[in-house]
């Protein structure tokens, strides 16, 4: 069977045959086809199923309103549930499945929903359900559930790229129909740059499915010519397969282009869909205008569809549903579409209009004063019945009826900054109102201005009022005649009477009775009624259905349709690829990866790594005898314990703080003072936020009188910037200080260690002898024969240790100089986790100690803040709630047996009595296994906890089932005195 | 002179992908340059000397001494064509002395080189800067794939990116994967 | 009029003749003990809880507008109790344990549907501190589980754990956390309230409070003066501007938080999935569509809409925990005001001035909260005592220093 | 949302951090009596104005430089944008 409802001429390429699977049956059409049109041609007309009823549906518009016609495209990981096979451009081996239904979409089980139907009215599940209340999560709701959605996810991982990008404009026009390419024409011509975008593949709007709209040529060869023009001009971009779906602030706008999608498979590289963002100067809405249906029983089967579709699918894709055909309208369009479908060799069973005033045709027969009650055909329209201006009733045999109930004017766009739009009595439609995107102009259609003539008018004057508040001049353009045609519209939103279930919402099966249901129950301002029965909730959010429903829902209230209200519009305009809003940033690629200068070295070494925020950092270094990591870091840090060890702490936030303030700008950011602070000394020192909250802390070295090198936490380093040039800029603009985050200028390496005098001393080009460079001292220097550096004596381990900074380029060629000098004692690369045991052991706060909750009192050092001097934090610190006798305070634990591990996050409970949130004494931060101390230990934060040690406690986890007896201890439990790393 | 040898972020690489040409322009020092408080003048001078004229917001001057490029108000990034081991930082500091602070940043970036007659195409796929209005010598801020860049227009078939060090080889993975979907 | 299956059944039957309106369109009376400012989930609940609980019967909700037509019709629909600080935790548990009677006390089927609720961690710091809520909601009482990512990628098998930038190394899961069909919660509410006989009154906007002698006496309204011995204000974003009409300040800011949900899917997701290394939430209604969200847009707004970066964000994010939605379609986007507080919790306390009480700050917290917020501040209006599971949230903690800081962000609303 | 920066031009905000309400320019003197009342206001309580209101934004993408905005919440419309320091600077000058 091939293409038996394919009708002549049609903007398709009659000349390339393309072949394509639905529902595993094999079919063929052209290039120039959707899935829709092509199988339209082959006389199929039966396309899926409605969500509640199941309900037999087809096509019922021809683009992306569509709310019945729509299937899962492509197979595999790259299936696409719920796509419109009225916008799915055909391509040579496509496969398309229709959805939502148990068995074939002919004999679907479900479709038993369809003669319960009066159980299942609109929010019935609302008052069920309930008792016994077990039942609802073991058979109820996964009853519910598993007649959810349309179609299904594949659960594959998508495997095509989506990329992201952005465009700058004069003028935006959204929309390629005549007012559309009238207004690019003007714009381009008088020279602006102007972006013309389309969701459609062919341009030109309705001049592709109407005729007749110009009266000296065809409107498609003029839409030809505009285009080809328009392509010419170095100013204009033209986007086909573009949908703008969304106004954003300020000019800006969303739009999605679909590169590959009407391709058969996407090219290797390039991007299945781009998701551009559009900064606009102005912007110009020609989205044209959405036909409305008329509710009346059964109005759903395949072979009902709107007006305009069933003209469209003739005129531009030459298909039909039927070769008979019939027309319900309250509004001359229905007319005009009879007669192209008559032109088109379709056979007219007849136009049924409502109004007594119909116009009379001496092609087809027309009955005024009409209306269509009911339908027949199971799986396809077989007969409507008609009721005429006498009261006779007939039955008339027709495969396909246009409905036509008038024009809604696409204002989605107009209404995406909160605006409403207005209602028209004379046309009686809503029309954008007065509150627009900021820049916005609505024309054409869009605008309520229906006629070619007043579309093509409209545009002019768009692109003259956009013109000129850029501040170019309008040239002059000659537009071809076209028809202007009144809009003769007499209001009707359904076919009263019993009869049967008329549907507004094709695919949320919401019908008139629902809405009526709603009323009677009290849900009648807007949001009440779609919520309570789902209208305008499906895949096509209401294009088809909202404003019959508002209508309904007035006419039941008595009410005019503007004092009903109208619904919100959001973005997107239609339903967008979540992958096209993620772009790139997926997998691996989802944020950068910082990599610290000495990792190739390390990955060469055999390093394992772990992500610190982007960085990747050496988390330990195993060798070929280790079995387990623990083994690893054990070494490590015993290493620095008693020889020499080197770290890469690169990572660290640093900030150059300079100028003949800078003393004086530190000593406000800092708690501790800074103002006395020697050339060539370093000191540690706490930030505060001004609620009295540790903020960071790091070290602060004084390399010259009006310079200084700040460090921050690896975690904080850019909001510890942010907040200097806060305090700098907003806080002290006076100051003569400048910031400058210097984090990547130096390659910073921890050499520590009792032997890391002697390793450094072979690189250094200086005495580093305690008394020419004691603990805490600071300088620039030169290493290996002259190279620039920075030393710093500092210790983190609390051994004997430095840390040693040479530009960044250099950071690979020292880390592997400091090996060989290190050689001698076995010096050995420690990463992050030996890191942490050598500051546990030590009791210095990191990150889980500095939690955002936690005060200088609470670290144990509340007498760092400054009593002499003002600093930020200090006024608030001192509030009661923060100074509180019972006050957590960081202390340091031991397991009574050794080998027992402690569980940090775990909570800090008295030896007897119960255990329960009321009686938590504080909780731990942070673990590890102390090789030094044989011991696994740990910091903890706990209440009064300066005045416990001693103290024994039980440690328990109830969420990893551990229970610890503990014993209070100082958080220093290496060197105490902290002599090591003075000696 | 040190036996340490520099190595640059991605070891000078240089490909073709497409139309669009990617190299990594290696041996650039570079230092940042901020007036003290009544030295603006001092310093304005200074650039107008060495490289011509004083950049201005969104602006970069070149000559034979480099090039120097707007930081933010009162600053400057400044680059030249010289090997790592030439301390730059100090060389500037000992001629503007107490006038501004400036700070040795040759580690800090990567600098890569685009061109290609596609430019504008590929950037309008990585950054929201108006590419195809801006002009030789017109330099902005600006995000690329999540990372901070400084992105310098030399020609319409040109630009420089100066990137985070450390993420250079994102970066450059960033840049190619555009160069290909082009 | 009591609802069940008989009940459809029977009017199935009979042409749905007999189904009355699920509440009363009410006038305003001139004179109420309690007037709630704000027809949204947690007025209508104080509602429903003042009447049935404390016995109060002379009582009114004011909705400016249609109820339930702020956050709790415009959210996530999640309900959860992981909570780390003893000052959140009870209350969230306490709301958890109303959820989980809630059709039975309405006769309203709200869909509770406690498919549980997935915090992924994906490094050790996160680890511990997960370890440390978790434990603190068991020893509060909570139910909490540490999943291995075998197990969890035995409910979620298209989770990616093999490309990703910051793998995956576990989770906290609440198996009682899960959703709620977030109209249902307003309308149930209001139905059960007005069957205890509260006045909704829609379309009734608060223009002023009557204050004599430092005490409220009643609210100005575009319909007329309403006297009341006592008001509360239950209103969410737009905590701030209604609150200042009485000459107040409050520790609150007013963002934009964006949600979304997708075109209708058959059921992929068994629960609800939080992200730990972006900001991405995430689960399916019974509808099919997937309800997802992320952070909030961080600039101070009213304008009920947000813009673009948001949204790739959020999509990030749902792409990096499962690549597969890259093929599901967004369906809306939609904006809600936020009412952020200085410590990203809330407040339900009196105000300094004497019958004026507050409910507000509930930052992302609001719609879980719904009826241990409703339950306590009825406790509050009532017996002018908090409710134990709600002592911490007072409006003084800022001054006195006892914040309520779980991410431990400080004064700044937007990092909440 | 695009924020005109007063030096650099019109800019996506997403090159933007956000902190809050410009009242955060004036913080109270931390040697009053009241000091402690003070900075509670200062840090905590906000007008949270639905409509014109002027906040702090950091350049974080860009220059570096915290701006003043004055924008409108209930439209987004940016109607004024100042250089932090400058405005600053002008305050320190008025007291």
């Amino acid at each position: 069977m091939s293409q038996i409802n394919r009708l002549k001429d049609g903007q398709i390429e009659r000349s390339e045959t393309l072949h394509f699977y639905f529902d595993g049956k094999r079919y063929s059409g052209h290039p120039g086809d959707t899935l829709a049109s092509a199988l339209l041609a082959n006389g199929v007309r039966l396309m899926g199923r409605s969500f509640k009823y199941h309900r037999p549906r087809g096509p019922f518009s021809s683009g992306s309103e569509e709310p019945n016609a729509l299937v899962t495209l492509r197979d595999g990981a790259r299936a696409e549930p719920n796509t419109r096979a009225t916008t799915a451009e055909l391509f040579d081996g496509l496969t398309a499945r229709s959805q939502n239904h148990v068995g074939s979409l002919r004999f679907d089980m479900m479709a038993i929903n369809d003669r319960l139907a009066r159980f299942l009215t609109a929010g019935f599940y609302y008052k069920t359900f309930m008792w016994p209340a077990a039942f609802w999560e073991k058979l109820y709701e996964p009853l519910i559930r598993r007649s959810a959605g349309l179609g299904a996810l594949s659960a594959l991982d998508d495997p095509d790229a989506y990329d992201k990008g952005f465009l700058h404009c004069d003028l935006l026009v959204v929309g390629a129909g005549p007012a559309g390419l009238a207004t690019a024409l003007l714009a381009g011509r008088s020279g602006a740059e102007v972006i013309l975008a389309d969701e459609d593949f062919r341009l030109g709007g309705r001049f592709n499915a109407e005729t007749g709209l110009l009266t000296e040529e065809n409107g498609v060869d003029w839409a030809a010519r505009t285009v080809a023009e328009l392509t010419s001009m170095e100013k204009v971009r033209i986007m086909p397969r573009t949908t703008v779906i969304g106004a954003f602030d300020h000019g800006i706008f969303g739009a999605v282009e679909r590169v590959s999608d009407h391709l058969g498979k996407t090219p290797a590289d390039r991007p299945r869909q781009i998701l551009w963002r559009i900064h606009s100067k102005r912007s110009i809405l020609a989205a044209g205008a959405t036909e409305r249906s008329i509710a009346f029983a059964n109005n759903d089967r395949p072979g009902i569809m709107l007006a305009s579709a069933l003209g469209a699918f003739a005129n531009r894709w030459a298909v039909t549903p039927s070769r008979r055909a019939a027309i319900f309208t309250n509004n001359d369009s229905g007319h005009r579409v009879a007669a192209d479908l008559l032109a088109k060799g379709i056979g007219i069973a007849g136009v049924i209009d409502t109004r007594d005033d119909a116009p009379v045709s001496k092609d087809f027969e027309v009955f005024a004063d009409a209306q269509v009650l009911d339908t027949s055909g199971r799986h396809g329209l077989r007969s409507i019945k008609v009721r005429d201006g006498s009261g006779k009733l007939m039955s008339i045999e027709c495969g396909a009826l246009g409905v036509s109930g008038g024009w809604n004017p696409n204002v989605h766009l107009s209404c995406h900054h909160g605006g409403k739009p207005v209602w028209n009595d004379e046309l009686s439609v809503f029309v954008p109102g007065p509150k627009l995107p900021q820049g916005m102009t609505v024309i054409g259609a869009a605008a309520g201005r229906f006629s070619t003539h007043e579309a093509l008018a409209s545009g002019v004057e768009g692109a003259t009022d956009a013109l000129g508040s850029l501040g170019l001049k309008a040239q002059a353009i000659d537009l071809p005649e076209a028809e202007d045609a009144p809009v003769e519209i007499t209001p009707f939103w359904h076919v009263g009477g019993d009869a049967g279930r008329a549907w507004i919402d094709q695919q949320n099966d919401v019908t008139v009775k629902d809405i009526s249901l709603a009323y009677q129950e009290g849900f009648r301002a807007v949001e009440h009624l779609k919520r309570y029965t789902t209208l305008g909730m499906a895949t096509d959010q209401g294009k088809t259905s909202n404003v019959a429903g508002l209508a309904i829902m007035a006419e039941i209230a008595r009410k005019e349709i503007p004092e009903v209200g109208s619904t919100v519009y959001r973005p997107p305009y239609t339903p967008v690829a979540i992958g096209a809003f993620a772009g790139r940033a997926r997998g691996k690629d989802f944020r950068p990866t910082r990599l610290t200068p000495s990792h190739d070295w390390a990955k060469e070494r055999g390093a394992v790594f772990v992500e610190a925020g982007n960085w990747m950092r050496a988390q330990y270094f195993p060798t070929s005898s280790e079995t387990n990591w623990r083994q690893t870091v054990d070494r490590e840090a015993l290493a620095v314990r008693t020889s020499v060890g080197v770290c890469d702490v690169t990572t660290l936030g640093k900030v150059d703080v300079q100028g003949s303030d800078a003393a004086e700008f530190l000593n406000l950011v800092y708690a501790n003072g800074v103002l006395k602070l020697r050339v060539g000394k370093t000191r540690y020192g706490i930030m505060l936020r001004e609620d009295g909250i540790v903020m960071d802390d790091g070290t602060a070295a004084r390399l010259a009188e009006t310079h200084f090198v700040v460090t921050t936490t690896t975690a904080n380093a850019v909001p510890v910037y942010r907040h200097m040039e806060f305090v700098r800029q907003c806080l002290c603009p006076a100051m003569d200080v400048q910031l400058m985050s210097t984090t990547e200028a130096w390659a910073q390496f921890t050499v520590a260690g009792p032997r890391s005098r002697e390793v450094l001393a072979k690189i250094v080009d200086q005495d580093l002898s305690n008394g020419a460079f004691p603990f805490m001292a600071c300088a620039n220097v030169t290493v290996s024969g002259g190279l620039r550096a920075r030393l710093f004596r500092i210790s983190f381990s609390g051994e004997l240790a430095y840390e040693i900074a040479v530009p960044t380029p250099y950071g690979d060629a020292l880390i592997r100089r400091i090996m060989e000098a290190g050689e001698e004692f076995q010096i050995t690369p420690y990463g992050i986790e030996a890191l942490g045991v050598l500051r546990i052991e030590k009791g210095h706060p990191t990150g889980n100690e500095l939690n955002g909750t936690t005060t200088a009192l609470n670290l144990g050092l509340g007498r760092m803040v400054s009593r002499k001097k003002d600093c930020i934090g200090k006024v608030l610190s001192r509030r009661e709630g923060l100074n509180t006798l019972d006050a957590l305070n960081l202390i340091g634990i031991r397991p009574l047996d050794p080998e027992t591990e402690l569980r940090a996050g775990g909570h800090l409970m008295a030896l007897g009595g119960t255990v329960d949130a009321s009686h938590d004494q504080g909780y731990v931060t942070s673990a590890c296994y102390s090789p030094n101390l044989r011991s696994h230990i740990a910091l903890a934060y706990l209440k009064s906890g300066g005045d416990r040690l001693g103290e024994h406690l039980r440690l328990v986890s109830p969420l990893t089932r551990e229970t610890v007896e503990v014993e209070v201890v100082s958080p220093h439990f290496v060197d105490p005195e902290g002599s090591r790393l003075r000696e | 002179m040190s036996d340490l040898r520099p190595r640059s972020a991605l070891d000078g690489v240089d490909d073709v992908i497409g139309t669009i040409r990617l190299r990594e322009v290696t041996n650039i020092s570079l230092v940042s340059v901020a007036a003290r408080r009544n030295s603006q003048d001092r310093c304005h001078a200074w650039l107008r000397m060495t490289f011509g004229a004083v950049p201005g917001p969104n602006g970069s001057e070149s000559s034979v001494a480099g090039t120097a490029l707007w930081m933010g108000p009162d600053q400057w990034m400044l680059s030249r064509q010289i090997g790592p081991d030439f301390d730059y930082a100090g060389n500037i500091k000992t001629e503007l002395d107490e006038a501004a602070s400036v700070t040795e940043q040759t580690g800090s970036w990567v600098m890569i080189e685009v061109t290609g007659d596609r430019l504008a195409d590929a950037f309008e796929r990585l950054c929201a800067i108006p590419i195809r209005t801006m002009q030789p010598g017109e330099a902005r801020r600006t995000q690329i794939n999540h990372q901070s860049c400084f992105v310098v227009l030399e020609s319409k078939s040109a630009a420089r990116i100066l990137g985070a060090r450390s993420s250079a080889r994102s970066l450059w993975h960033a840049l190619t994967m555009t160069a290909r979907a082009l | 009029m009591r609802y069940s299956g008989l009940k459809i059944i029977k009017e199935a039957l009979t042409g749905h003749r007999g189904w009355g309106p699920a509440w009363r369109d009410a006038e305003p009376k001139d004179t109420y003990d309690i007037v709630v400012i704000g027809g949204g989930g947690h007025g209508l609940a104080t509602a429903h809880y003042l009447a049935k609980i404390y016995g109060q019967s002379r009582v009114a909700v004011l909705e400016k507008g249609w109820i339930g037509g702020g956050n709790v019709g415009r959210n996530t629909t999640i309900i959860r109790s992981n909570y780390l600080l003893d000052g959140n935790e009870p209350f969230y548990e306490f709301s958890l344990k109303l959820w989980e009677g809630l059709e039975q006390d309405l006769n309203y089927n709200a869909m509770v549907s406690q498919r549980g609720i997935l915090n992924l961690y994906h490094s050790d710091a996160q680890r511990d501190a997960h370890i440390r809520r978790g434990n603190a909601m068991l020893l509060h009482g909570a139910d909490a589980d540490l999943m291995s990512i075998a197990a969890i990628k035995k409910r979620y098998p298209f989770l990616n754990t093999h490309d990703a930038r910051f793998p995956i190394k576990g989770a906290l899961a609440q198996h009682r956390g899960g959703t709620v069909r977030h109209d249902a919660v307003a309308w149930g509410y209001a139905r059960a309230a007005d069957s205890r006989g509260v006045d909704i009154i829609q379309n009734c906007e608060v223009t002023g409070f009557r204050i004599e002698g430092g005490a409220c006496t009643g609210v100005e309204t575009s319909r007329g003066f309403i006297a009341a011995r006592k008001v509360g204000c239950a209103v969410a974003g737009s905590s701030s501007r209604l609150m200042a009409l009485a000459g107040l300040r409050l520790p609150i800011e007013s963002h934009v938080l964006q949600a979304f949900v997708s075109e209708g899917l058959k059921p992929i997701l068994p629960g609800v999935v939080t992200f730990g290394g972006g900001h991405f939430y995430v689960s399916q209604s019974d509808k099919g569509g997937l309800v997802f969200g992320g952070d909030i847009d961080g600039y101070n707004s009213y304008a009920q809409r947000g813009n673009l970066p948001t949204i790739e964000d959020v999509c990030e994010g749902g792409m990096a925990v499962f690549p597969m939605l890259g093929r599901a379609r967004m369906l809306r986007a939609w904006g809600g005001i936020m009412d952020m507080s200085m410590d990203g919790s809330p407040i339900i306390d009196r105000t300094p001035i004497d019958g004026l009480y507050f409910n507000g700050g509930w930052c992302y917290g609001g719609f879980k909260a719904t009826p241990a917020s409703g339950y306590s501040f009825a406790h509050l209006l009532a017996t002018d005592t908090p409710h134990e599971t709600a002592k911490a949230y007072r409006l003084d903690r800022f001054r006195r220093g006892r914040m309520i800081d779980e991410r431990g962000a400080g004064a700044q609303p937007n990092l909440h | 949302m695009i924020i005109p920066h007063p030096l650099l031009g019109p800019r996506d905000a997403e090159e933007f951090t956000y902190l809050g309400d410009a009242a955060l320019l004036d913080r109270p003197d931390p040697t009053a009596e009241d000091a402690e009342e003070a900075f509670y206001e200062y840090l905590y309580l906000r007008d949270n104005v639905a409509g014109e209101t002027r906040e702090l934004w950091f350049h974080e993408g860009g220059d570096r430089s915290w701006l003043v905005v004055t924008r409108n919440t209930l439209t987004h419309e940016i109607i004024r944008v100042e250089l932090a320091r400058d405005v600053a600077l002008n305050r320190a000058a008025g007291r």
